[in-house]
């Protein structure tokens, strides 16, 4: 029997809120399905659309970018300009083919271990009914390959 | 006497190579481009254009290439060459100044240290070129004192037959001569001469050892020329990247903290970044001297070291020039009055 | 090469319940670059301190991966350990398997393989942090309070009080802001100008504080502990060293009927005035636009009567350049013109008149003498009409929010007029009676079964005179019909707005503002008195409309996060600051545009000649809060953070 | 038409002899007789050499951040033949710190069957790029209309496996020869993120990964800011049709922000900017 598939999630989260929410789920003794990994950045403004690609690269079949609530940026603002980068940058993903179900954005706050929780297994669950990001996977697979001629 | 192949024997011809473990490239096309592509059907061939939009070497020395693997250990790095196929090929319908630009690349990558990957490549093909009976507006071949039916390159060399219906088939080398005893009943043999189509008439657009003379002048190399025949360069890498003798190369290591790729990448002389130095500092720091490297690197450095000029007049660098520049203006300006 | 220690935490069975901590460390000690690893029951006790103390002398630790609970527990801890011995303690990183592994994970081999991921990943980030040190910025020990309100004024006497220096810079000729003009106060009606002005002497005559009145802030630059501030003293045509304050030109100045400011319009004064008899500095100013001299060239009669020669008709402005380590924005707030609202008549009807004008009217030292008069005919109103909430929380009029003062207002107004003509009847629309406050409902509730202050729910819908009276038509929707009150005279409970040059002024100062030009605080909930530029601090309504007590409580809250800042030479921070690499930087200024603390400034390159050939971003460390907004911007990637930089981000990403 | 170049000949003429303008930057005849180019006129003997017709069809304000050309201006004024699309990126470049539009003197023109030898040209009013704000709102009104939104849209109907394999087949051509950065008048970074290896965020190889990461970021970075020139695309030697990512994210951030490339010489890049009601549908 072969093994059910589980996806790889690389969430990239801002310190202040969505880190302490993850935090909290911890302190709650929630439990969540463990295929996410966490990267702490100090603000949702930090996150490049870098650092998705190179988590693509690295095998990931889903990414998550999980900051403050509008109004709760510890930087006042960081969020609201991260929002714009993802209106924009998913859209473009998504136009190339890198769907938005593998690229969740959510608001998670200090206070919202719940939501955390809820949002790993949520997106567990629809990466697993998605399968394995196979183009991109391809993709990685091809340039390690040797020469064809 | 001469030996003949029809067009209508091209299936045959593939199925044939093929049979024998040997893989059939030559020029194909879709709507956006063309270049030298895998064949396995004799209707992928294109023949009809002036030379396919990306160069010969491609096939010898492709834009990016892994080299080895490598994984990151504790102690030690795990390294694997990769191996290339072992597999012979042959190139059917190079164009002559594709197949001149082989010759010359050989002398580059056997000079310090052989490059294995290239010549491995070169001993398994055999390059079946087709002479040229057409021409446009960027071909100078003759320029560089070469000519649309030059055999230099080839191991066999095709004349289209007059009727259009076939090729006189002319082995060049032995390796040629193989190849034609080889597929034997697929070329049919006349016992008299037949008529072929004449080469591409192309007019000489300079006088070569002029330019030659020129860029041997002390004065030339700090002249103001440079600045103002490159005063158009935007710096892009197209006009060395479809040059058939463009042969710089950059290594890079590719992967993540644990394991990698090493590859072998084009590089371009006309990047800013090509000579820029760790420190910061750019012994050429501007598009002019950029140009000026390109040019003196074809037409002087490289006859100095290998008694070659490093230029086929494939014309491919004028005709994709995004800004209308390329290198035929400059080698004209050369050869009359420029850079005094 | 690196040589990392990789620390793992039982934490009791915290951790090691769910994830084998042998078999981590096991993998760890094979990972690259990777010296020592080792698992124990509890890192942050003593004996697990000093393991990594010893391990990263013995072993010559280059960085120390600490896999233990989460950071926001024990960084600071374990970043103290490694510096104790002798590391930087920003080569000192935590991977959280605990709240982020074991906690919420039940299946070991998952857990455990799970945590070596979070550390692997965390050891790539360690080998690519960089030693860094604090920030230090030198604090220059003194603070400004723009604004000479209750709240400036508050604000520049505890500083005052706790022996630093404060430059109290006023816009008008006294002290006193709105405070000065109100009559009595709610909930205890005690006089205004009785509790003020002591605190407005005191404040003029502290030697700790610098007072210039008549001033106004140009421009501030600098940072945290370091701004430099312009300050334009303007003239006042009076000399104030030679002026006694006695008066005499007052008295004499021919031109006499200036409406006065002070008074709402309701009263007159001189074109050489001072605002209020008890203004502080009781010195007067000429008002040029309207001083005979000035017009005409002819007069000159406060030069002459002057006894001390203090008149200077030649006087210029002057300009003061300051340093200072900390700002208190203290600059209040305007009432609404109430011409929004032309169904009320304001302007067209002099006996509509608004809060502020009628506390002028109740004042003892107000143009009445205290005495409510109507305003048209000098008679003493018997029917006197509140409407509150003009212009707040009207979005289709006026304005969203609430002023918040009003209710009690409005309910102290129909109090005093009931006090002063006790038979008259006071009648208040209102659209819900907000008294939340110590004593404040009380207090409403007093005016309403005490002076039988009459409240009708509803809103007025238009005021119309009629045969001398004022015919106010509007709803009672309590009872959901219209009713109509003849009145003697009407007041607006007008809105408390932002003074008109609010968004001029957060720009000078650099601070934000809010829709509606309220300027924003930090963090609405725990950091109410800061504002996102560092150093700068806001107290009374400049933030939002206030009472007086809330405008005293947060002048005081401002002065001591002041006295926080200036209790030390030297101010340290963390070094978690962005840095521009000024040979690749294009000088696009995205990250200039982006910064929500404005610590990115242009910075001029130049050759060896002196010559500028290009601008670059610069970041100002001391103004830095390390968001990394702009690092994510930068198409070059010319800016970096210190401490999540990209190659650290990079290492750790490419390590998952 | 022809007395459109005459008159632009005209003022550059009068430009150059007063000396307001250091150099004329126009269109010349190119090495064969359908191709024009660049040319950068100093003296008013050589104004002879320049053309306009319908074949002029690069937008010309990348050589106004060509830091090479910039040193011959020495601060001095530069005029320049430019369409509204090359109107647009000189705001871009003037929001962005690059060049002081004052400094422009704008000789518009327009053809009305760019391509075509024939096409009528029209000439614009206006030589600060001030005096476009009008036509280019018109043209930010109207949206965008044309072939390329029809091909998007049946883009968009592909599922995402389809889309991704378009496109990486699309990107499987490129050659990483950069033509696209450089003749792009937005691509003035003095290091492009690519050229950058601490970190090496994008694959430098030619293979499909670095190809696809490479025309991604490229995108993003002129998301909000591309004016729709086409000059990469003209200058692809692939034949990647990079103008329908440009495009699509043009379409983007006029939607979801109405920003408009290029709407006049003040405008904040749109993303260094926000607003507190942005939409987040998307976010959970």
């Amino acid at each position: 029997m072969t093994k059910e598939f589980e996806p790889k999630i690389v969430a990239f989260v801002c310190t202040y809120c969505t880190y302490a929410g993850a935090d909290l789920a911890g302190t709650s003794r929630l439990k969540y399905a463990p295929n996410v990994r966490i990267v702490k950045l100090p603000c949702t403004g930090r996150i490049s659309p870098m650092f998705i690609l190179k988590a693509l690269q690295k095998g990931a079949d889903g990414v998550l970018i999980s900051g403050c609530h509008p109004g709760d940026c510890h930087f006042t603002s960081g969020n609201l300009h991260a929002r714009r980068r993802w209106t924009v940058f998913r859209s473009l993903l998504n136009f190339v083919g890198i769907p938005d179900e593998r690229i969740w954005v959510s608001w998670i706050s200090a206070a919202e271990g719940n939501k955390f929780a809820e949002i790993i297994n949520e997106m567990t669950e629809k990466l697993k009914t998605l399968g394995p990001f196979e183009p991109y996977k391809t993709l990685i697979r091809d340039i390690e390959s040797p020469a064809e001629i | 006497m001469a030996q003949i192949l029809e067009k209508n024997k091209l299936d045959e011809m593939i199925a044939r190579l093929n049979g024998d473990g040997c893989e059939v490239f030559g020029p194909r096309k879709n709507d956006t481009s063309s270049w030298y592509g895998k064949i396995s059907r004799a209707e992928e061939f294109c023949f009809d254009q002036i030379l396919p939009d990306r160069p010969l070497k491609e096939l010898f020395f492709p834009r990016t290439e892994p080299m080895m693997k490598y994984e990151i250990k504790k102690q030690q790095v795990d390294a694997e060459n990769y191996v290339l196929p072992k597999k012979q090929r042959v190139i059917f319908g190079a164009r002559p100044c594709d197949a001149v630009s082989l010759t010359i690349d050989d002398a580059l990558f056997a000079w310090d240290a052989c490059d294995e990957f290239w010549f491995e490549r070169r001993e398994n093909s055999v390059i079946v070129s087709i002479a040229c009976n057409k021409k446009d507006d960027f071909c100078m071949c003759t320029s560089l004192k070469s000519s649309p039916d030059v055999s230099t390159g080839s191991d066999v060399l095709l004349h289209e037959l007059v009727d259009s219906a076939g090729w006189r088939v002319s082995a060049i080398t032995p390796a040629g001569q193989d190849f034609i005893d080889k597929l034997g009943d697929v070329f049919s043999t006349t016992s008299t001469d037949v008529s072929v189509k004449p080469p591409a008439e192309v007019p000489v657009k300079f006088d070569l050892d002029a330019v030659i003379r020129k860029l041997n002048s002390p004065e030339i190399f700090e002249s103001d020329f440079w600045k103002t025949i490159s005063v158009r360069c935007v710096g892009c890498g197209v006009c060395t990247f479809v040059c058939p003798t463009c042969h710089c190369f950059d290594i890079q290591d590719e992967g993540d903290v644990y394991h990698g790729v090493r590859r072998k990448n084009w590089d371009s002389c006309s990047f800013a970044m090509f000579t820029r130095h760790a420190s910061g500092h750019n012994p050429r720091p501007d598009q002019a001297s950029r140009w000026r490297q390109r040019i003196m690197h074809k037409f002087n450095y490289y006859l100095e070291r290998f008694g070659q000029i490093s230029c086929t007049g494939c014309g491919r660098c004028s005709r994709v020039c995004p800004v209308d520049m390329g290198v035929t203006q400059t080698l004209v300006t050369l050869s009359t009055n420029g850079g005094k | 090469m690196a040589r990392i220690g990789v620390f793992i935490c039982h934490c009791g069975e915290n951790i090691a319940g769910t994830v084998d901590c042998a078999r981590v460390a096991a993998e760890l000690s094979n990972h690259p670059g990777v010296a020592y690893a080792v698992d124990y029951k509890y890192m942050c006790s003593d004996p697990g301190q000093e393991q990594i103390r010893r391990a990263i002398r013995e072993r010559k630790l280059s960085g120390v991966v600490v896999a233990a609970c989460s950071p926001r527990m024990h960084e600071t801890t374990f970043r103290r350990v490694c510096s104790e011995a002798g590391l930087n303690p920003y080569l000192c990183e935590m991977a959280n398997i605990r709240e982020q592994c074991s906690w919420v994970h039940t299946d070991k081999e998952e857990a455990t393989i799970k945590a070596i991921e979070i550390i692997r990943s965390m050891v790539e980030k360690v080998k690519r942090n960089s030693e860094l040190t604090p920030i230090e910025v030198p604090v220059t020990r003194r603070a400004m309070v723009i604004g000479g309100g209750i709240a400036g004024i508050q604000a520049a006497l505890d500083i005052a009080n706790a022996g630093h220096e404060v430059v109290l810079v006023e816009r008008t000729l006294s002290l006193g802001g709105h405070m000065a003009q109100l009559s009595e106060t709610f909930p205890t009606l005690d006089c205004s100008q009785c509790i003020l002005t002591p605190r407005m002497v005191e404040a003029a005559q502290h030697p700790k504080i610098k007072l210039y009145t008549y001033a106004e802030v140009e421009e501030v630059t600098g940072f945290i502990g370091n701004f430099q501030v312009r300050v334009r003293l303007k003239s006042r045509y009076v000399d104030v060293d030679k002026c006694t304050g006695c008066g005499e030109c007052m008295t004499k100045c021919p031109s006499r009927k200036i409406p006065s400011e002070f008074d709402c319009g309701l009263g007159n004064r001189t074109a050489i005035y001072t605002p209020f008899p008890q203004a502080v500095p009781n010195k007067p100013a000429i008002d040029r636009e309207n001083c005979i001299y000035f017009k005409t060239g002819k007069c000159g009669v406060c030069a002459k009567v002057c006894p001390t020669g203090a008149i200077n008709y030649e006087m210029k402005d002057e300009i003061v350049e300051l340093e200072v380590g900390a700002i208190v924005v203290a600059t209040g707030f305007d009432v609404q013109d109430t011409d929004i609202y032309g169904e009320y008549g304001y302007g067209r009807y002099p006996d509509v008149i608004t809060g502020l004008q009628f506390e002028r009217l109740a004042s003892a030292s107000g143009p009445t003498g205290g005495k409510i008069l109507r305003p048209s005919d000098g008679q003493e109103p018997g029917t006197v009409v509140f409407i509150q909430c003009v212009g707040s929380r009207d979005s289709s009029k006026g304005l969203k929010y609430c002023s918040k003062i009003c209710c009690m207002y409005t309910a102290k107004h129909a109090m005093l007029y009931k006090h002063k003509v006790h038979d008259g009847q006071a009648h208040v629309f209102y659209m819900d009676i907000r008294a939340a406050g110590k004593g404040y409902d009380e207090f409403t509730r007093r005016g309403i079964e005490e002076d039988h202050t009459c409240y009708v729910r509803g809103r007025v819908s238009k005021i119309y005179p009629q045969c001398g009276e004022l015919i106010v038509r509007g709803a009672d929707t309590l009872l959901g019909k219209p009713m109509e009150i003849a009145a003697d005279l009407v007041v607006l409970a007008t809105a408390a707005i932002p003074k008109s040059d609010a968004r001029q002024f957060a720009q000078i100062v650099g601070i934000g503002y809010d829709e509606n030009g309220f300027f924003n605080e930090a963090h609405p909930k725990l950091r109410p008195v800061e504002t996102a530029t560092a150093g700068v601090f806001l107290a009374g309504a400049c933030q939002g409309p206030k009472d007086i007590p809330e405008s005293v409580s947060q002048g005081s809250a401002a002065a001591s996060k002041v006295l926080a800042l200036l209790s030390r030479n030297e101010l340290e921070r963390e070094p978690v600051v962005a840095m521009v690499n000024p040979e690749t930087c294009s000088g696009c200024w995205s990250c200039l545009q982006a910064c929500p603390f404005k610590a990115i400034e242009k910075k001029e390159i130049r050759d060896r000649n002196g010559k500028v050939i290009k601008y670059v971003a610069q970041v100002n460390p001391g103004m830095c809060q390390g968001c990394g907004t702009c690092v994510a911007l930068c198409r070059s990637n010319s800016i970096d953070l210190a401490g999540y930089s990209e190659r650290q981000i990079f290492g750790q990403v490419m390590g998952l | 038409m022809g007395n459109t170049l005459e008159e632009h000949i005209k003022r550059t003429r009068q430009l150059l002899e007063c000396g307001e303008v250091a150099m004329v930057i126009g269109y010349e005849r190119g090495s064969v007789e359908n191709r024009r180019r660049a040319t950068f006129v100093k003296e008013v003997s050589e104004l002879e050499r320049m053309v306009l017709d319908g074949l002029c069809c690069e937008n010309l304000a990348n050589y106004l951040v060509r830091e090479e050309l910039l040193r011959s201006f020495d601060g001095k004024k530069v005029a320049i033949f430019l369409t509204t699309a090359g109107v647009r990126s000189v705001n871009i470049l003037a929001a962005e710190g690059q060049i002081n539009p004052d400094c422009v003197i704008i000789l518009g023109f327009e053809a009305e069957k760019p391509g075509e030898l024939d096409s009528a040209i029209k000439m614009l009013d206006g030589e600060h790029v001030d005096h476009y704000a009008d036509s280019i709102q018109q043209l930010k009104s109207r949206g965008f209309v044309n072939d390329r939104a029809q091909v998007i849209v049946k883009l968009e109907m592909m599922s995402a496996e389809e889309r991704f394999a378009f496109w990486r087949e699309q990107f499987s051509r490129c050659v990483k020869c950069y033509a696209c950065r450089q003749v792009c008048p937005m691509c003035y970074c003095r290091r492009c993120i690519v050229d950058c290896n601490q970190p090496q965020w994008i694959n430098a190889s030619a293979h499909d990964l670095g190809n696809l990461e490479w025309n991604l970021v490229r995108a993003f970075h002129l998301a909000g800011r591309c004016v729709g020139c086409g000059n990469c695309e003209q200058a692809c030697p692939a034949g990647i049709p990079l103008m329908l990512l440009n495009q699509r994210m043009a379409q983007e951030v006029l939607k979801e922000f109405n920003h408009f490339a290029g709407e006049s010489s003040t405008q904040l890049p749109v993303l260094a900017d926000f607003k507190k009601d942005d939409p987040e549908t998307f976010i959970l």
